[in-house]
């Protein structure tokens, strides 16, 4: 009972840093339509500039408010690389899906490289409240706390990201711009602040979901991002390509699956069931769980 | 919603009707080029800065060797990406299957090569036609997914080591002690090369006569609208599906090629970067052209094999401390030509022809009809 | 020669295509009408088979086709065109209807014949580019042409298979005036050669009354009537459903 | 009376077409200008180089002005809400989204909606709130397409072949619903269809061969049956008798002069 | 020059004897490995220093140094290494990943050359054919070093946490022939090495109730897997032993750190020889991978020394040499060619960002020798 209990919730601890992953993935996949082979940067910026503000920023430390602070400034500093990168490198792309595989699988190498050439190949320790290395008795199992973070601030952005989708005006032109944005402008609109703001929210996401990952695993390195990343592809594909919602189930199916698989199997089974999940699910719905009908 | 936008519309050239005074000459000019390429190693001229030796010396041959391999995988790749319009990220599992399945054959079973070489692709043939056969009940993003998650679970199966066959991580060495004595050591380095020519070769022709016959045509057709050739009376499922597995099978062979020249197997080739490069060497080429993918292939291998010298040569060093950091991380370097590609050569470099012959035709006077 | 018996095709609890029975008869042309979303188009997906009908049959000279994929109703002889231009526009336009007739030729895994090479191909290709007036523009690529040849070239497409079953989806949709008589001219053409049928929707009236036999009208998903132009246009149903008041 | 648009030497090039050669007229301020011509000689480069969205491959060149305002080199979002109506060709609804969604969208900060009037011309939309405009007939989607631009008030509406694959009873309502909006904007239309044409337009504009060929009173053009002939390639004979067969149509279907 | 000329030329190295020794170093410059490449070439550069005196030559002859990135990719090193052997390059040393070496010594066998392989840590190596030597530690010293934590293994149970793969494997392997032929039990719990999760993996320890726990992982998953094993408690109900790895990855073993028994292949203050100082003159502080590269260029110098310009005299030259490296005494073995080297125990003390790691107790090169294989080519 204890395992299966440990298991559970160390999966859902799995699937939150997934989602959080999956989730600036599948807004700017689904929504901006671009297949952004460099989210994994966005993750590393947010880690390394908490890691950093943590170290040099005054008011900023590995405890209590200071902590907070550093994660703030990771997620503002990996933001401000989205935005960087939205409104120089992709913007002239829109609508060209190739040349932004190129861009982006151009920036995810570079940009590794140049973290790493700043501050090395090897794993940094991450500066993180003592409390997130303990565990918290759940009916008789240990779990992490770093995990529960993780379920806590998944949710919250999941949250976060419908109700600005559903109830404002920005998600209402974003859905639209990604099917035409040539009429969008023509409606009056400035569609190219849209397309903007949804890197910001992607790279907000991924940035959090770095400094967060960085008091998972108690350390950082440049090439954390990446290795997250081919999972967090499966999530939103799972899920269905820009629908969050389907990111956030996929995510907690994919997290399970590979907890309990490798307990009850032999290891790696976990990551070949997954890979294989994702087969199934394109073969018998292409759109994905909760992907929109394609229209004829 | 997510559509995968086929490569810029270009006519294939065998398609189109070939014009102007180059008429005659043109279709020579490869076999001049090839000829050029066979005799390159009785040259012994040094290209400073662009190899490290004379062009005749091994660690150029074997540099050459390793471009004009991805020259032909990538113009491989390009019948599917480039002529037929569909995008896949596993097609580093069939050029994998061909690296892996001849060094297992050779050092764990022992065969001689040309066992291995056949039974190799024959297999990785047969294993595309039936991942495709798969894989192809899908379109669009979700085709790419598929077919990589199929080079995914390859990757893992790899990593592994099932039955300590494919030495995991640390890879496994070629044992040469039953190889024909032309293709072992360091001086024969330009037999190797000149197989790797063959390879490339072989793939031009076949791709070049493919995409020039009835078939092709029909493929060129799927890249424009699916629904239009099945209303017309054909199966796109049929065509898409051999397309799928002759590329599948020349990467195959492509990897025997290559296993041979770099003497072993290593788990980087089975990871969906290689097929991502892939695509890299496509749209840095020109997708859909006949020389496009070879020469993108053929240049990104070399960036990437020379990058790791520039890096650490002298004039980086003595840059300061900002610029000699990253520039001395040979991905940074890389990752920054593909961004300035796109933005330079939009259409890859075989674009630039046709805009060079533009620029020197309005500079002419009167330009030769 | 076609059939379709109790044709449904649901979405949900919405029927948008509502039981239609329809017969047509080899050499006979059946206009059908409608209102806008009456399912017109959709109909014509389930003929061809781009949809699965949720109920009923499709036949074909007799058999059922209603299971088979639409690259095997089109070489059972039937063709159809698209209510927004769909050609293949990276190629040529004279390889556009090239492509078709070597679909229609029996599309043969030949990988390694020179497809240029095909002069019956060639000359067929130009025959039908010729019959719609598009030989001039050969060697244009068909995505820069202007709308009106793009439905041109549809129809050459069409024509290059040969189709004993055609289904035309407003072929005059944007066609400018001048270009409609002779687009008529050619589609009338396509029904005097050995028992052809064709089944048009249209909007443009005179177009359709020039040409059909019968005329069906559709609304709702469902056939309201199916008769000679004649009675059709004198049915005030359909007078007050589709045509309504007068300008 | 001041023209409220005015085209002067209009040049456009999509790569290596020199599609427009110096095209010039004015829209009324008032009514309907029509933009005739046959198919492909460039009705809709025109409105859309009015609008500010041709290709990035294309070159413009030449004046556009709004009052004494030039329009050129202006982005798009900023024209429209400047009061630049625009209706596309081929109708671009935004298929993923509800028909409600796609006339929120057109919502302009600031001004109040006129929904009120949108829903009194196509009950319809009202209906058909909550489905996805992707899978509305084509009809519907011009509807919807037409009273997404109504919802604000315009200086200037541009119409590009509104009548496009409709129904005849559709294709009324249209028309009607443009005379309407034409009594208090000026619209400049491209349409194909004469009928449409005679009953709205006021002023014509007639391109051939990319350039202007006859500007003038609509309906004196669809008067003399040799000019129709050889700007349009019909004579207006031909436009207000039907065919032979059409005879046996009830007299409100002869009435509507389809080509 | 000509401009033509066969293609099977390749420089042939002058046997004059004034001409330079040419050394190719291929290793990692760049890539995930980059920072062991560092330790190496500081290292090589040292211990070249101290084998030649400061003089930098053999005899009358200078020893060339080329270096060439291999990014951590076979194919790269293999390209590299005939680009060398064309030149005229008689040894090669280096490669920091053991794919790398893998491949590069049949590269050697084939044409003749020395191959001294640098950090790689596969067994593989050892043995793998008469030209192919190693300079650094292999992973089977590493188990004999944590079978000294249990003193008599029979009837103990000992259980191996690894990664899948080649390396886990061939730790599972070893443990099992070293300390299960010695009377324990032995069983194994692997992960992919992807794994970002590793409470299964953990409470699959804790329910086997081992006496020893010896944990093989590398890679920057590392610290993860460590906080876990501390969280379900499994560092603090069994002895765990695991390799020290470089400095820069003490801290993250965090307050886990304290509770683990470690091996050591080398750390500053493990030894205190002749050639330790003289490298820590150099390089400040020793880190794991400094003594790797001094040992090739002391093996380098004896090559050269004894051998010339013939490569099969140079084998003869390494083969069964003791010498004082900075561990201590090394020997080549002659059947294999196994490098035998001390190995140490430590413990880490410290917190925050300042760990210090002392020695426990070391073992003889003969102590931890591995069992000699025959030689494969
Ligand atoms: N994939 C779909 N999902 C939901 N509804 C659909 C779908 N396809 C069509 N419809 C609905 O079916 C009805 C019929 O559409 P269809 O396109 O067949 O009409 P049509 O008669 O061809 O109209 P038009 O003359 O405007 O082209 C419309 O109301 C449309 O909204
Ligand atoms: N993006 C483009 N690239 C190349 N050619 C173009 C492009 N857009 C338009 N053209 C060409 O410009 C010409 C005019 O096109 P346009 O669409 O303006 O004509 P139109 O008068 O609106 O025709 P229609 O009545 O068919 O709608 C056509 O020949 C067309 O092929
Ligand atoms: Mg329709
Ligand atoms: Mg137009």
């Amino acid at each position: 009972m204890g395992t299966v209990i440990l298991l559970t919730l160390t999966g859902l601890g799995l699937a939150a840093l997934y989602f959080l992953v999956a989730s600036g993935l599948s807004l700017v996949f689904g929504l901006a339509d671009v297949l952004n082979f460099a989210h994994g940067l966005f993750l590393g910026v947010g880690a390394y500039g908490t890691w950093w503000a943590a170290g040099n920023l005054p008011g900023a430390g590995p405890d209590g408010f200071g902590f907070v602070f550093a994660v703030a400034f990771g997620v503002a500093a990996g933001t401000l690389v989205a935005i960087l990168v939205e409104l120089v490198l992709i913007r002239p792309l829109y609508s060209r899906t190739i040349e932004q595989v190129l861009v982006t699988v151009g920036l995810s190498l570079a940009g590794v490289a140049l973290l790493q050439a700043t501050w090395g190949a090897d794993a940094r320790p991450f500066p993180r409240p003592d409390w997130t290395r303990q565990v918290t008795g759940i009916l008789g199992a240990q779990v992490p706390n770093g995990g529960l973070l993780l379920i806590i601030a998944a949710v919250l952005v999941l949250g976060a990201i419908l109700a600005f989708l559903r109830w404002t005006r920005y998600g209402l032109v974003i859905r639209a711009g990604v099917e035409n944005r040539e009429m969008v402008t023509a409606l009056g609109i400035d569609v190219r602040k849209a397309f903007t703001l949804v890197f910001a929210i992607g790279g907000a996401a991924a940035a959090l979901a770095g400094a967060l990952g960085g008091v998972y695993f108690g350390t950082v390195s440049p090439g954390q991002g990446g290795s997250l990343l081919i999972f967090a592809f499966i999530v939103v594909v799972i899920g269905g390509m820009g629908s969050v919602v389907g990111s956030a189930y996929a995510a907690v199916v994919v997290g399970l699956v590979q907890q309990f698989v490798n307990y009850y199997g032999t290891s790696g089974l976990g990551d070949i069931c997954v890979v294989g999940l994702l087969a199934v699910v394109l073969l018998l719905r292409p759109q994905g769980i909760a992907g929109k009908v394609a229209t004829a | 919603m997510t559509v995968i936008d086929a490569p810029r519309a270009q006519v294939p050239d065998e398609l189109s009707p070939q014009r102007g005074r180059w008429h005659r000459v043109r279709p020579f000019l490869p076999l001049v080029a090839l000829v050029v390429l066979a005799i390159l190693p009785y040259s012994t001229i040094s290209l400073p800065g662009i190899f490290e030796g004379p062009v005749n010396s091994p660690g150029t041959l074997q540099l050459l060797a390793i471009c004009l391999i991805f020259g032909g995988l990538a113009a491989g790749y390009d019948l599917l990406f480039g002529r037929t319009g569909m995008l896949s990220f596993g097609h580093a599992l069939y050029f994998a299957a061909g690296v892996y399945g001849t060094d297992i054959l050779v050092t764990r079973a022992g065969l001689p090569l040309w066992q291995a070489a056949l039974l190799t692709i024959t297999g990785g043939t047969i294993l595309a036609a039936l991942l495709g056969a798969v894989a192809l009940r899908t379109v669009g993003i979700a085709f790419a997914m598929v077919t990589l998650a199929f080079a995914q679970v390859g990757a893992i199966l790899v990593a592994r080591d099932f039955g300590g066959l494919t030495g995991g991580e640390e890879g496994l060495p070629l044992d040469v002690s039953g190889l024909p004595a032309g293709l072992v050591g360091v001086t024969n380095t330009v037999n190797l090369y000149w197989l790797a020519l063959a390879y490339l070769t072989l793939v031009v022709f076949v791709v070049h006569r493919v995409s020039g016959s009835p078939t092709g045509r029909v493929l060129a057709g799927l890249r424009d609208d699916e629904r239009r050739i099945g209303v017309l009376g054909l199966d796109p499922y049929r065509y898409k599906l051999v397309a799928f597995t002759l590329a599948g099978g020349l990467a195959s062979a492509g990897g025997v090629v290559y296993v041979l020249i770099v003497g072993g197997a290593s788990p980087h080739i089975t990871s969906s970067e290689l097929t991502l490069s892939l695509l890299v060497m496509v749209v840095l080429g020109g997708p859909g052209t006949r020389w496009g993918p070879v020469l993108g292939g053929v240049l990104y291998m070399y960036l990437d094999h020379r990058l790791t010298a520039f890096g650490t040569s002298d004039a980086v060093d003595n840059l300061p401390a900002v610029l000699s950091r990253p520039l001395s991380q040979p991905l940074f370097v890389l990752g920054t030509v593909f961004i300035l590609a796109v933005y330079f050569f939009p259409g890859g470099i075989t674009s630039l022809a046709p805009r060079l012959s533009h620029l020197t035709r309005s500079l002419r006077p009167r330009s030769p009809r | 020669m076609l059939a379709t018996r109790g044709l449904t095709w649901r979405i949900g609890e919405v029927a948008i295509v509502d039981s239609v029975y329809l017969d047509l008869a080899p050499g006979e042309f059946l206009g059908v009408i409608g209102p806008n979303g009456a399912g017109k188009t959709s109909l014509f997906n389930l003929i061809t088979g781009l949809r699965r009908a949720t109920e009923g049959r499709v036949t074909l000279d007799g058999q059922d086709i209603g299971a088979l994929a639409p690259h095997r109703r089109a070489r059972l002889g039937l063709g159809r065109t698209f209510q927004a231009s769909s050609v293949f526009g990276s190629l040529s336009v004279r390889e556009n209807v090239r492509l078709a007739v070597q679909a229609h030729r029996g599309g043969s895994m030949a990988l390694w014949r020179r497809a240029a090479a095909d002069r019956e191909v060639a000359a067929a290709a130009d025959a039908a580019l010729d019959r719609v007036g598009l030989a001039h523009r050969g060697t244009a690529l068909a995505g820069t042409l202007a709308h009106g040849e793009k439905r041109k070239l549809e129809i050459a497409l069409l024509l290059a298979g040969e189709p004993r079953v055609m289904l035309l989806d407003e072929p005059m949709a944007g066609v400018s005036a001048e270009d409609v008589p002779e687009l008529v001219a050619v589609i009338k053409s396509l029904t005097g050669d050995g028992g052809r049928a064709v089944l048009m929707v249209e909007h443009h009236m005179d177009v359709i009354l020039e040409l059909a036999d019968r005329i069906a009208v559709m609304h709702h998903g469902a056939l309201l009537a199916c008769d000679t132009p004649e009675t059709v246009m004198a049915n005030p149903t359909v007078q007050e459903a589709y045509l309504g008041e007068s300008l | 009376m001041e023209p409220v648009l005015s085209v002067e030497d209009l040049s456009v090039r999509i790569s290596g077409l020199h599609i427009l050669q110096g095209v010039s007229f004015t829209v009324a301020p008032t009514g309907v200008t029509v933009l005739l011509g046959r198919n492909g000689v460039g009705k809709t480069t025109t409105l859309r180089a009015i609008v500010g969205l041709t290709p990035p491959t294309g070159e413009v060149r030449g004046t556009i002005r709004m009052g004494a305002q030039s329009l050129l080199a202006r982005p798009t979002h900023r024209l429209v809400r400047g009061g630049l109506g625009y209706v596309p060709e081929d109708r671009c609804v935004f298929a993923g989204l509800t028909v409600a969604e796609n006339l929120r969208l057109a919502e302009r900060r600031g001004t109040t909606p006129a929904y009120d009037k949108v829903f009194a011309l196509f009950p319809e939309l009202d209906r058909r709130g909550r489905q996805r405009a992707g899978s509305l007939s084509g009809g519907q989607q011009q509807m919807l397409a037409i009273g997404r631009v109504l919802l604000n008030d315009n200086r200037l509406l541009l119409v590009d072949e509104p009548t496009k694959g409709l129904a005849p009873k559709v294709v009324t309502e249209v028309a009607e619903v443009l005379e309407r909006v034409a009594e208090s904007v000026p619209v400049l239309l491209v349409e194909q269809n004469l009928a449409v044409v005679r009953r709205l337009a006021r002023d014509a504009v007639v391109l051939a061969a990319g350039k202007v060929a006859w500007t003038g009173d609509a309906h004196e053009l669809l008067l003399e049956t040799a000019l129709t002939k050889s700007l349009l390639g019909v004579g207006s004979a031909e436009v207000s008798t039907p065919s032979a067969r059409s005879e046996l149509a009830s007299p409100a279907v002869a009435r509507k002069d389809q080509l | 020059a000509t401009a033509c000329g066969s293609p099977q030329d390749t420089a042939t190295g002058g046997g004059d004897s004034a001409a330079p020794v040419k050394v190719g170093l291929v290793y990692s410059q760049s890539g995930a490995l980059a920072s062991y490449g560092k330790q190496y070439i500081e290292g090589f550069k040292a211990g070249l220093d101290f084998a030649t005196e400061g003089t930098g030559k053999v005899g009358d002859r200078k020893i060339e140094v080329t270096e060439v990135d291999d990014a951590g990719d076979p194919a790269k090193a293999v390209s590299a290494a005939k680009d060398l052997i064309g030149k005229g390059t008689k040894i090669i040393a280096g490669s920091t990943a053991s794919g790398v070496a893998l491949q590069v010594a049949p590269i050697a066998a084939q044409n003749k050359v020395l191959f001294i392989s640098g950090p790689a840590a596969t067994d593989a190596v050892t043995g793998a054919n008469k030209y192919t030597f190693r300079s650094g530690r292999q992973s089977y010293q590493d188990v004999v070093t944590a079978k000294s934590f249990i003193g008599d293994p029979t009837g103990k149970k000992v259980v191996v946490f690894a990664q899948d793969g080649a390396f886990g494997d061939a730790n599972e392997a070893a443990v099992k022939a070293v300390i299960g032929s010695a009377g324990a039990t032995v069983s194994s719990v692997r992960a992919p090495a992807s794994a970002t999760e590793f409470t299964p993996f953990a409470s699959q320890i804790k329910a086997a109730k081992p006496d020893l726990l010896f944990v093989a992982w590398a890679g920057t998953t590392a610290p993860a897997m460590w906080q876990t094993l501390d969280q379900q408690g499994v560092l603090s109900s069994t002895t765990v032993v695991t390799g020290l790895d470089i400095r820069a990855s003490w801290p993250t073993f965090g307050a886990a750190g304290a509770k683990i028994s470690f091996l050591s292949h080398y750390f500053d203050g493990a030894s205190d020889t002749e050639a330790s100082k003289a490298l820590k003159a150099k390089v400040n502080t020793i880190d794991l991978f400094h003594p790797d590269g001094f040992a090739a260029a002391q093996m380098v110098v004896r090559a050269a020394q004894e051998g010339g310009d013939d490569v099969d005299k140079m084998v003869t030259a390494l083969e069964g040499w003791s010498f004082d490296g900075v561990k201590g005494k090394m020997t080549i073995r002659a059947a294999d060619h196994a490098l035998l080297q001390p190995m140490f125990q430590a413990k880490l003390t410290g917190s925050g960002t300042d760990f210090t790691a002392t020695a426990q107790k070391s073992l003889t090169g003969d102590e931890s020798a591995p069992p000699a294989v025959a030689m494969k080519g």
